[in-house]
């Protein structure tokens, strides 16, 4: 886990695409640091006026991409969904806004030693993170097929864009509006068995997670699960986010979401302990 | 260079309870030797799984928390995070609460003994005890004194205990006056309030929203009791710490504020110090 | 309809004290007439003038409040207020606080042989006594109790005494209890809280800030006796209103809000109405 | 006093005019009941964000100007000094952008029922109602004679305006940058015995007023003083604007500066006592 910073950045474009507002950033030392996984907390208010301190809960939001954009070397980008006061006063923001952004925080996606097949598993706006991360596994000639879920096509994430870096891509929408009609969970099986995958990397609802950790562990595979759950601080400060893992040592623990996660291993989370918790599933 | 209770602070500002983590979560934001103190999450005898999710929710300009103060237990406290804290030279603080006056003397003996603690906070009153609900709250003042004194009888010299109040303007001079008079050798105004989660769980208040009460609670104790005040509640920023040491406070803790900005501590550190050249701008 | 002490009124949204001017400033955005009920300023025997400036100081999503109860005096409230009111059909809820229990008692007199006064609430802690510092204050639940009786044996069958607490969650059943013991037939829990200005003055502390702390002694008090509660503090949208009617409360007192927005009472009671056809746009 | 409005205002055009922020602000019903000396009120946050409820205190703002614009039939003019949180929200807001405003608020000056000399002072913003007073006032062929003030330059509001409705026009600064150097104080009872007034109409400081009252008394004229006190709900509602003054029979009371302000008899107020109060002068 590298050293996050603390910094304000500033907007230099943000772009509607489908149900999301995509928003590039220059904040200085977040995309330097950047690894597949790991997220940026934003604070809710313009830097220096006083109405920011009447939200004092951090939004976290996935790495998108890290490009060198405008004579910036490392430019971040970030997929926002306007659902609460937060994300949509993120999703307002304009060019030339400023904003106080803490990043890169958490532990990000392990990579494989070997070149072993993978699966990319992604819903909605929380596939944001798999792209880099397919990117890196191909340097490392590890084969990637990625499977993209959403509600309906306004949610689902630039499956084109996918398709470069992905063997095969599996598109899944509720609503059937493009891709399959259902879930990720009723195809993931499937996938992993044509892939033959070795390691599956997931990151969405608890829900979905937790199906991909069982299948991944029905065929032998390792999976590498990314969470979110509500963070308060983001950075490790608070203990609001506590996730119920088993330790290598088989002992019964509490990790922290922002801090230890998000990504943790599949098959370390107590899934039934965490919905049971009162997380949001 | 600050002088709270005998010891020799590098700065007035001090992080609260339970908003550092262990403290290598805020390092990398600032170096803890340069905070006045670092006060530990609240730490008990054996160690405590916490609460329920939601554990925080925000409010307006304020934060609800009932994190039901999960630690590792003294002990566990004692092998892995003392000893790190230590390595950074930071002054560490030990906040302790217990479920019963000899299990108060106990971690204090514990803590007493072990090289490094600058000072016990006796947290007499948390505002959630988690799902288990069973530590000690200090209700009157009685039950105040007999907490401090539980702690400060266990206490080498030159371990000072410093007693948390809850900052209820009506009730905390009688407080403070007990806490002094069982020899906390210094107090802390500005615990969390009590609150009500969104759901009607008990929880605790801070941030912003509360600085003016936390004030209202410092400006009554000063007014009644000549002993140095650890002013907390709702600072975030330099106008804010100043205000406090302008009351009469001789340090203040910074909680809250951390979670919004985990720069905040260092921010007002470096603020504060004698060769600040300029102010910060406002946040 | 809701039933409040016997009252019948028009809307579960009240008018808290202080904060709807003498009620024509709050006329020209809704008529009284609609609202639950209208809570007078804090009316005491004499005239006061109120205290100095400033009396208002916003502070983080709240305000600190210390006008000293300015007042015309029960007399020129009767003469020149309460007519104007009961002529736009307002329910009229007249706020007391007083120097004696004598005082309260000879409030009460000239107030209940008034017609049209639809009950009378004790202030039984106002958060700054202005200059003169010369109101009482309940401190202890037998001063409740004190207190609310000397009205209430003053008041005529059909005008009912409303206590109104200290929002203090670790006293506030005790003091309740006191209250309703000595005749008060409901309760409004949701004062100011005591908050400090920034020169150190005493003042209230109002608005969202408060408003978790607030719920907090509406959850203690609904669930320690069974008694009508209004609750109040930090009430500016329609969640924040039905958070309060779900936590048990007959009715609600909307106070600073309406120093922010004017129309807010009126927006409240149209969106509660059970002809509202919508919720309104979250503000 | 009409009855005000509490609306949902939209920015039409933001300019900044030397110091100043110039707003036009669709506003319905505002601009309809308008008489110069009146203000509006504005919220601090835009509507329906939560973070609005963080400044509770409402901002007093002059009406400047009223006019049909761009198919609005009475666009609200006014004119921001950027001094703290609130005015500063404002003069950033850009066209689109939109506003809680209750207006108009608080009885205006009174006009004389002859047509007699008048003098009209403002100073910085504060001269902001002068303009729509003296159109008025030449409307019932009042002479009027504009003294104009401000600490330089940057602080005056448009004098070039001014003359046009004005047979003469005073103008003093602080640091001399334009007009005489010094203050409205020295030049008024100067003034004063050249207009041979008979009303004197003023807005700005305490100070200012407070001087201004005195001269017309000395002149046997009548003063309308246009007070500027800090206001919190600006709606009559707070008790938090006392005004010391002396009632009709000589008895002295206390005035609200919103509701029964901010346009005043100078010569009722009872200047030494505000100061007294804590009244920023
Ligand atoms: C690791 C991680 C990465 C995320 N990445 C993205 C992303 O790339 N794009 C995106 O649109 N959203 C992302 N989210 C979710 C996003 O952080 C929440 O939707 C957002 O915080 C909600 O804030 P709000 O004010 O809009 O809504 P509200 O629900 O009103 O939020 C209020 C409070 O709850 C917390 N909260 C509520 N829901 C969540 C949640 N699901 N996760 C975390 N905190 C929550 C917020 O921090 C805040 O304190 C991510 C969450 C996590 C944990
Ligand atoms: C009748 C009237 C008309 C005004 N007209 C204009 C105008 O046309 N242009 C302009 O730029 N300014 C005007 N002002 C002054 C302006 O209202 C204040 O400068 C502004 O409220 C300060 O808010 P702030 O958040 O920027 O600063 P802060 O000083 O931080 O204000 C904080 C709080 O204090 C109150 N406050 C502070 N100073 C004043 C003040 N002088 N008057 C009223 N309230 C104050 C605010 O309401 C707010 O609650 C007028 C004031 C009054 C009373
Ligand atoms: C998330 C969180 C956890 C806290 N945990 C503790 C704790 O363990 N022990 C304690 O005495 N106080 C605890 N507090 C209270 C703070 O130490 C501090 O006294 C209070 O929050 C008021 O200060 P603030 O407004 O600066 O946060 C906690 C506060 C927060 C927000
Ligand atoms: C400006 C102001 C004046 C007030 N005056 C009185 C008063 O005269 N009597 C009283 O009992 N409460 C008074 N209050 C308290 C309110 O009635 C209310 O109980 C309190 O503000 C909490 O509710 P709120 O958060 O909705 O404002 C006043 C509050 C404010 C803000
Ligand atoms: S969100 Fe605060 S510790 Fe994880
Ligand atoms: S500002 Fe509230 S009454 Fe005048």
């Amino acid at each position: 886990m590298s050293v996050p910073v603390h910094v304000v950045a500033e907007v230099l474009a943000s772009k509607r695409i489908g149900a999301f507002q995509h928003l590039t950033l220059v904040a200085p030392g977040v995309g330097e640091r950047f690894r597949p996984g790991t997220f940026l907390a934003a604070s809710v208010g313009s830097p220096g006026d006083p109405a920011g301190r009447s939200h004092l809960g951090r939004r976290a939001l996935w790495i998108h991409q890290v490009r060198p954009l405008g004579g910036y070397a490392a430019t971040v980008q970030v997929v926002v969904e306007p659902v609460g006061p937060g994300t949509r006063w993120l999703a307002g923001l304009e060019r030339g806004d400023r904003l106080e952004v803490t990043g890169p925080l958490g532990r990000p996606f392990a990579l494989p030693k070997e070149p072993v097949p993978t699966v990319l598993v992604g819903e909605g706006y929380a596939a944001a993170p798999l792209f880099t991360l397919a990117e890196r596994l191909r340097e490392r000639d590890c084969p990637v097929t990625l499977v993209l879920g959403a509600v309906d096509e306004g949610h689902l994430l630039n499956a084109l864009e996918a398709r470069r870096t992905a063997r095969a891509v599996t598109v899944v929408t509720r609503d059937g509006s493009v891709g399959a009609r259902g879930g990720v969970v009723d195809v993931i099986d499937d996938v992993l068995r044509r892939a033959g995958a070795d390691v599956v990397y997931a990151a969405g609802p608890v829900a979905t997670l937790h199906a991909v950790a069982r299948a991944a562990e029905a065929h032998g595979a390792w999976s590498q699960t990314a969470l979110e759950q509500p963070l308060t601080c983001a950075t490790g400060l608070c203990q609001g986010c506590p996730v119920p893992v088993v330790g290598e040592d088989g002992v019964a623990r509490t990790a922290r979401a922002c801090a230890d996660g998000p990504v943790l291993r599949g098959d370390r989370v107590r899934w039934d302990d965490l919905v049971a918790a009162g997380s949001p599933s | 260079m600050t002088l709270l209770a005998g010891l020799r602070l590098a700065s007035p500002v001090l992080v609260a309870a339970g908003c550092g983590g262990t403290g290598r979560e805020l390092a990398a934001y600032g170096p803890l030797e340069a905070l006045g103190a670092f006060t530990t999450r609240t730490v008990t005898l054996d160690a405590r799984a916490g609460g329920a999710l939601p554990r925080l929710v925000e409010t307006p300009s304020g934060l609800l928390h009932a994190t039901g103060l999960p630690n590792p237990g003294v002990d566990g406290f004692l092998a892995t995070e003392l000893p790190w804290l230590l390595q950074q030279r930071a002054r560490v603080v030990v906040s302790v609460a217990a479920r019963s006056l000899a299990e108060l003397a106990e971690l204090a003996r514990r803590l007493g003994t072990a090289p490094g603690v600058s000072a016990v906070e006796v947290n007499l009153s948390p505002p959630d005890t988690g799902p288990e609900g069973d530590l000690m709250t200090a209700r009157e003042p009685f039950q105040v004194g007999a907490a401090v004194a539980a702690v400060e009888r266990e206490l080498p010299r030159g371990v000072p205990v410093l007693a948390k109040l809850r900052p209820d303007a009506v009730r905390v001079v009688e407080a403070a006056r007990a806490a002094v008079d069982a020899g906390a050798e210094a107090l802390v105004v500005g615990q969390a309030l009590p609150g009500a989660m969104p759901d009607g769980r008990d929880a605790g208040l801070s941030g912003p929203a509360v600085g003016p009460l936390a004030l209202r609670c410092l400006t009554e104790v000063l007014a009644a009791l000549d002993v140095p005040v650890v002013a907390g509640g709702g600072i975030t920023t330099v106008a804010d710490v100043r205000a406090r040491l302008a009351a009469g406070a001789v340090a203040v803790q910074v909680g809250a504020a951390l979670l919004h900005d985990p720069t905040t501590a260092a921010r007002l550190v470096a603020a504060l110090s004698p060769d600040a050249t300029s102010e910060e701008t406002p946040s």
